[in-house]
């Protein structure tokens, strides 16, 4: 039903499944927000639009950025961190108006090996002690804990996570040498998941998928241990402190040629939090959907 | 004592002078070379060759192995300048025109110039393909006008009626002197004034020998031959005239039986009698 | 001659010990031969064993999902087909053209040698520097963006030594008798090329490219640069639609194995199917080689 | 022969007839070669444009990273907050990982070439040898999947403390890929050696053992030797087997057991990672790939140069 | 009229001839064929053969190509074997025991049974190591008795004063004859009983064709000599004793001076005068 497109301009829409839309959407950006947004698609072409093809690839954040920022380049970029300054001028130069969506929350989990039955609860100050280098073995933090070096893991410098880790919770301050960063979060979670005294950091989803195989740390941010879970790293759970929003961008410009973009947008907005939780992420609230909805009508 | 082998040499060549006596009538000189010189590189494989090839004879040319027999006989038709680093000086005339010369279209020459190989060499393709093969090449598209070429030519080389049958056959399965005959078939069809053969019956067995000689003996009626040989019964027996090199050069050109029974030179005497070679 | 060196009741004895060394090395050299078929083999039986449940007419004809149990293959095996639509014409015109050139019209000199340098150079060349050159000349410089032509063009020059060099072999091996034959008849050059030596060459290049083929199917490394999407959901229709491949969704899922512990299943299932692609390829080429070879 | 069609043309005169026609045909002909000169200098054009991406991008990588530091550095954090952009862990990675390879594949591939060159009967060949051959044609994804998920577990019940990701695993499974390879070629060498020589030998009461190692390694040396090179070549520039099994430590170390990064793993991690085009570590890339390009190149015309200046003359 | 010839072949009988008249010792049976068949695949190529080889003799073997001469030589040492489709029956006792016997060691045999082949085939070593190769693998190391043997087996092949100078030359710088002289050295230098020699001058000049008759005569008073030839003045000049081998058969064995002039066999006499093959 490609001859329905022209009809669809000029409807309007205002819920996106009522017109039948064609056309095709590119979607590249962040590896962490990749689940999410693979499920979304995949729902939006069987559920609401089949004539409309989405394809959403996971470059990484900043050469989704490179793709995103060109002519013909893609029409939503995902991204783990806010949009940098240099990126906001050249889409400026472009005469792109670039509007950010932020669509759901990731909570950084700290993972140890399941038999690991004595640092279940940590601080974020013992955190950064351990990922800093100042201990080296676990009885350094308590003495009750075994005399054994600890071996700390964590996704390499390509993830917004590590990125996140650094900035926010190391505060800046360079990592342990010697831990062991890597590039695929496959080979993260056997590396833990086959070390006894390893201890690492990654996104909640990667952990929800691998429950059976590794331990999450319950962090005491000073009111009790919170065990990270999606019900406590909500916007303003007790798990806020290890939580950042992931976001993607939509180039309005393009929406306004494109309905199947615009429709697309909206439908990511109304349909995240349905979906967050099976890929991992905790839903935003729903008076920040409504206003990010009221933002995209303007777009029109 | 070697009675055997004394008795079967004057056979051939009580046959010759026979052929020898009939009045001679003036034939045409094809083929002229005056003072030909060839280099492989460095090495100096023809030496000032002077010979006259006419039509309506055979022509042997007989020598030890690396004398420069087959790359005379590849010069007739500029196929040795295949080999890259051939160069050449002095002059052959075909028909009144240096054939040496540049300027002389080399597919011209050899359309008219047909050659056989010692080994022989049939396309990987059906009797009949390799028969049409040469006029097609040449432009001659006419289906019925083809099949007349092929039938003419296969029995031109006797072999019609092994092969009419089995036209559409891979000429690879025909046996050895079979598959001789066929190239000798492809090169009449397109109706050659002078055949070149190198060493044509060597790869072949006694039967096949005796039917490719007669086959010569036969296509002589019509047209110029020149054949290479090792085999000197051979050259008695089918040849009007033997030329005998030697390291590149001709020592003696002449009538075969006077090669044969009174050579002027010792060494074709050597040659022949099995001295060495 | 007189004097007698070989003691032959001493050269007899060791004799013994040296046939006995022959037969025990022959052994180790079999053994040797063996290992190598027998990894394979173990290779073959742990995919097969993880993977072959998962293949049914669903998982072959789906579109791809994030879900494990609805996700298919036929947009990957149609992606390798459309790629396949770019690299057999475009690496057997170059291919054949380069090689006849070479073979059969170079003049032996610096011209030549140096193309064959450069040509046997490219194919030491690793693979994933042939991704840089597509990202960098299709995808971005001649702005196709990360299509099936981009991908397509990519592997063809990855492949395209292998073709050259197969159909140099082949045409090489077409003896020379046949040409002189052909020239003997007054045909020209490009005649005898065309209707005897191509020809006769023909299997020897048949089974060249395919081999070819099978490796550009296989190649996984230069798409990883070119920014295939990980999920894409409607079947390509054409040379300028996106697209992903068979390996390239074997190097997805397991990467993503970490995500859901079915996709390493899946991955196994898609190997599966590539694998039986190449066998039969190989098959044909074999076939080829077999039966259509001439024996001159 | 030609007499008994009076009423036709002679061939040769049909033919000559032809001739004028033809001539169309022989002008079109001058413009074959050139034709395909053109065809084959794609091959060179290929590579030029090989030469000039990397140079050109890795020109502005040197203006940003000095090339000794580069070529001398034992530290590799492209992405850390102070960068540093020292090739040798990657260099490092790479050539164990190669030695790994070639350690299994250099014996395995030798032995397996002897066998069948000179022992296997013709038949038993026939079916070895294109079997073998199938190694060399899985791809390269599949030994990586079956390295991690396989090998490394299998090795862990020897050696428990081998890393789940390891350089050893990958390393191996490289071999194995090359064995073919060295295998075939090998073979090939060692089959062109003439037939005669085999027979001398054997004629003066030579075992087969005996007229392998002296006469016709000897005389395929520097086929077999050239293979060898080849087979390194190829290791060097094998990309997904490592991606997958070695996992992307950057650590410059000599422990087989540990994680290890090679050159071309290098490549897709960042060149699928976030790098952004401009950035130092996005052409960080690009000096990595011409390192790894001049290395497989250095390998390649060594090859060469070997068959070449060592062919034995027979 | 074709006396060069006949001058020729004469001489060579009257020689042998001389030879022959000799006063006879009884010598030793070397090599007893009794009943040999053997096939390549379908190809029957020896059918029943019998004969025997004695030592300090030259026995020749002709026949036209494909006949089985090689293929009989080569059963001889047993190399045919490595023809892997090859089927044997019959015997042939060497020195009273069945080298066709499975359980008979090749190394044995062909340790004491050398071979010459049509084409020399010198390893691509030095001079010294071709020599010196069948000794050191025979378990001789010392250097010493390792230059003995080299000098007296290049002597032995008539080919010491040429060579003794570039020991470490490679020997495929050799020219044909030298190289040939060389593996005939080779196969000397471990002593064998026997020498069997396939056509070992038919690519050689004809100055080194008579060097190798003559170092075949020289070696005939230690060694049995087998030797195969397509050249039939050769056979005559050099042999004791020829076979006359035709489509695997023989059809006669005698001695040369009978097979040359007293063929018992209409085909012997068609064969040797020329009249095919
Ligand atoms: N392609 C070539 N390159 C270099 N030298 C060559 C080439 N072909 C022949 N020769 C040399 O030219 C000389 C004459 O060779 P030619 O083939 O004409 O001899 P021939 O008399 O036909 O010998 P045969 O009886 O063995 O066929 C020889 O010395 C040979 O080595
Ligand atoms: N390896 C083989 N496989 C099959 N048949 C063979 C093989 N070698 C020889 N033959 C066949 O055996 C027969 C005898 O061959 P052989 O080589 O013994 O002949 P020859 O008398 O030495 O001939 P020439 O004078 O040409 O050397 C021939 O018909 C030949 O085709
Ligand atoms: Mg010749
Ligand atoms: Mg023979």
């Amino acid at each position: 039903g490609s001859g329905d497109a022209d009809g669809a301009e000029d409807a309007g829409s205002e819920s996106g499944s009522s017109e039948e839309l064609s056309g095709s959407i590119a979607i590249d950006g962040s590896g962490t927000v990749y689940p999410l947004m693979a499920r979304l698609a995949e729902d939006y072409m069987i559920n609401e639009q089949q004539e409309v093809s989405v394809e959403v690839g996971r470059a990484g954040t900043s050469a989704g950025f490179e793709k995103f920022l060109v002519e013909n380049g893609t029409d939503f970029n995902d991204a783990s961190r806010e949009i940098k300054e240099e990126e906001q001028t050249k889409a400026d130069e472009l005469g792109f108006e670039v509007q950010e969506l932020k669509v759901a929350l990731d909570g950084l989990t700290i993972v140890t090996h399941p038999d690991n039955d004595w640092a279940t609860e940590l601080t974020p100050e013992q955190i950064q002690g351990i990922f800093l280098g100042e201990y080296t073995q676990w009885s350094d933090i308590d003495d009750s804990w075994p005399k054994e070096d600890i071996k700390t893991y964590g996704p390499n410098e390509n993830h917004g996570t590590y990125e996140f880790f650094y900035e926010t919770i190391l505060e800046e301050q360079d990592l342990v040498e010697g831990i062991d960063l890597q590039k695929d979060y496959s080979t993260l979670v056997t590396l833990i998941s086959e070390d006894k005294n390893a201890i690492g950091f990654f996104g909640f989803g990667y952990y929800q998928s691998n429950q059976d195989k590794i331990n999450a740390v319950s962090i005491d941010f000073g009111e009790g241990a919170v065990e990270p879970s999606l019900d406590t790293i909500a916007e303003d759970g007790p798990y806020a402190d290890y939580t950042r929003p992931v976001f993607t961008y939509l180039n309005a410009s393009r929406a306004q040629e494109k309905p199947e973009v615009l429709d697309y947008a909206k439908y990511v907005l109304e349909n995240a939090n349905n979906v967050a939780g099976e890929t991992g992420f905790a839903p935003i609230p729903d008076e920040e959907v409504q206003s990010q909805l009221e933002a995209l009508e303007g777009i029109e | 004592m070697s009675t055997v082998m004394t008795k079967a040499i004057n056979l051939k060549l009580v046959r010759n002078e026979n052929e020898r006596s009939e009045p001679e009538v003036q034939k045409e000189v094809v083929y002229d070379t005056k003072g030909l010189n060839l280099w492989y590189g460095e090495t100096h494989a023809l030496k000032n060759i002077n010979m006259d090839i006419k039509e309506k004879e055979v022509t042997a040319i007989i020598g030890p192995s690396g004398c420069g027999k087959s790359t005379y006989l590849k010069t007739l038709n500029r196929m040795v300048e295949l080999v890259p680093i051939v160069k050449t000086s002095g002059q052959i005339t075909y028909k009144g025109k240096n054939i040496l010369d540049k300027s002389f279209r080399v597919e011209d020459l050899r359309t008219q110039v047909g050659m056989v190989f010692q080994k022989a060499n049939p396309f990987p393709k059906s009797i009949y393909e390799n028969i049409a093969y040469g006029p097609k090449i040449h432009g001659i598209k006419n289906k019925k006008i083809l099949d007349e070429i092929v039938e003419n030519s296969l029995r031109g080389a006797f072999i019609w009626d092994e092969l009419k049958d089995r036209l559409n056959d891979n000429a690879y399965g025909l046996s050895g002197g079979q598959q001789q005959r066929l190239c000798i078939a492809r090169c009449l069809a397109v109706e050659p004034n002078v055949i070149l053969m190198d060493e044509p019956t060597s790869a072949l067995d006694p039967k096949s020998t005796l039917r490719i000689e007669e086959l010569v003996q036969e296509l002589k009626k019509d047209y110029a031959i020149v054949i290479v040989t090792h085999n000197m019964q051979q050259a008695a027996r089918i040849s009007d005239k033997t030329a005998f090199f030697l390291n590149g050069e001709i020592i003696e050109y002449d009538k075969t039986d006077h090669i044969f029974n009174n050579p002027a030179d010792e060494r074709t005497g050597d040659y022949i009698s099995g001295r060495f070679g | 001659m007189t004097t007698k060196y070989m003691d032959a009741e001493l050269v007899g004895k060791r004799m013994s010990s040296r046939v006995r060394k022959n037969t025990g090395w022959k052994g180790l050299f079999f053994a040797s031969t063996l290992f190598g078929l027998v990894v394979l083999a173990v290779l073959l039986i742990r995919i097969f064993t993880q993977g072959i449940e998962y293949i049914n007419i669903d998982f072959l004809m789906n579109h791809l999902s994030t879900d494990a149990s609805r996700a298919g293959i036929m947009g990957a095996i149609l992606g390798t087909a459309w790629l396949m639509v770019v690299v057999i014409p475009v690496t057997m015109v170059i291919g054949v053209g380069t090689a006849i050139y070479l073979e059969l019209y170079a003049k032996k000199g610096k011209l030549q040698s140096f193309i064959a340098t450069n040509i046997s150079n490219l194919a030491g060349v690793p693979s994933i520097v042939y991704g840089l050159l597509g990202l960098t000349l299709f995808v971005r410089a001649l702005e196709f963006g990360n299509v099936i032509l981009a991908g397509g063009l990519t592997l063809a020059l990855l492949v395209l030594p292998i073709v050259i060099v197969a159909a140099q072999e082949a045409l090489r091996a077409v003896p020379g008798n046949l040409s002189e034959a052909s020239y003997g008849m007054g045909a020209t050059k490009w005649q005898t090329v065309r209707r005897i030596i191509l020809p006769a060459a023909l299997p020897g290049i048949l089974t060249g490219a395919i081999l070819a083929l099978s490796r550009a199917i296989g190649e996984t490394a230069p798409l990883t640069v070119l920014g295939i999407p990980a999920l894409l959901i409607p079947f390509p229709e054409g040379i300028f639609d996106t697209f992903t491949a068979l390996p390239m969704q074997i190097y997805y899922w397991t990467i993503d194995a970490s995500l859901v512990a079915e996709y390493a299943n899946l991955a196994a299932a898609t190997i599966i199917v590539l694998l039986v692609l190449l066998f039969l390829l190989n098959s044909i080429a074999i076939l080829i080689r077999n039966k259509f070879q001439q024996r001159y | 022969m030609a007499a008994n069609n009076k009423n036709r043309m002679s061939v040769s005169e049909m033919i000559e007839q032809q001739k004028q026609k033809r001539k169309f045909f022989n002008q079109l002909e001058r413009l074959v070669p050139s034709l395909l000169l053109i065809i084959a200098s794609i091959s060179v054009l290929t590579t030029v444009g090989i030469i000039y991406t990397l140079f050109a991008e890795s020109v502005a990588f040197f203006r940003n990273v000095p090339i000794l530091d580069f070529f001398t550095g034992t530290v590799l954090k492209p992405l850390s907050q102070n960068p540093e952009f020292g090739v040798l862990p990657l260099l490092n990675g790479t050539i164990i990982s190669t030695v790994i390879a070639m350690l299994v594949a250099g014996p395995i591939g030798m032995m397996s070439a002897i066998y069948l060159s000179e022992y296997a009967p013709d038949n038993v060949r026939r079916v070895l040898k294109p079997l073998l051959e199938i190694l060399a044609g899985v791809p390269t994804i599949v030994y990586g999947f079956f390295a991690f998920t396989f090998v490394t577990p299998l090795l862990r019940m020897i050696f428990p403390s081998i890393e789940a990701t390891n350089i050893l695993s990958p390393g191996i499974i490289m071999g194995v890929m090359i064995i073919p390879m060295i295998a075939s070629l090998s073979e090939d060498a060692m089959s062109s050696v003439p037939n005669s020589m085999r027979e001398g030998a054997l004629a003066l009461g030579s075992t087969k053992l005996e007229t392998t190692f002296k006469v016709v390694i000897p005389a395929a040396l520097s086929g077999i030797v050239a293979s060898f090179v080849l087979g390194i070549s190829r290791a060097i520039g094998e990309t997904m087997i490592v991606a997958i099994a070695s996992g992307s430590s950057k650590n410059f170390s000599f422990d087989i057991t540990g994680s290890m990064q090679t050159m071309t793993a290098y490549i897709v991690e960042v060149a699928g990672g976030e790098a952004a085009a401009g950035t130092t570590i996005y052409y960080s890339l690009y000096a990595v790939a011409l390192t790894l390009f001049v290395f497989t190149l250095i390998m390649n015309l060594l090859a060469k140069y070997i068959s070449r200046k060592f062919r034995e003359e027979y």
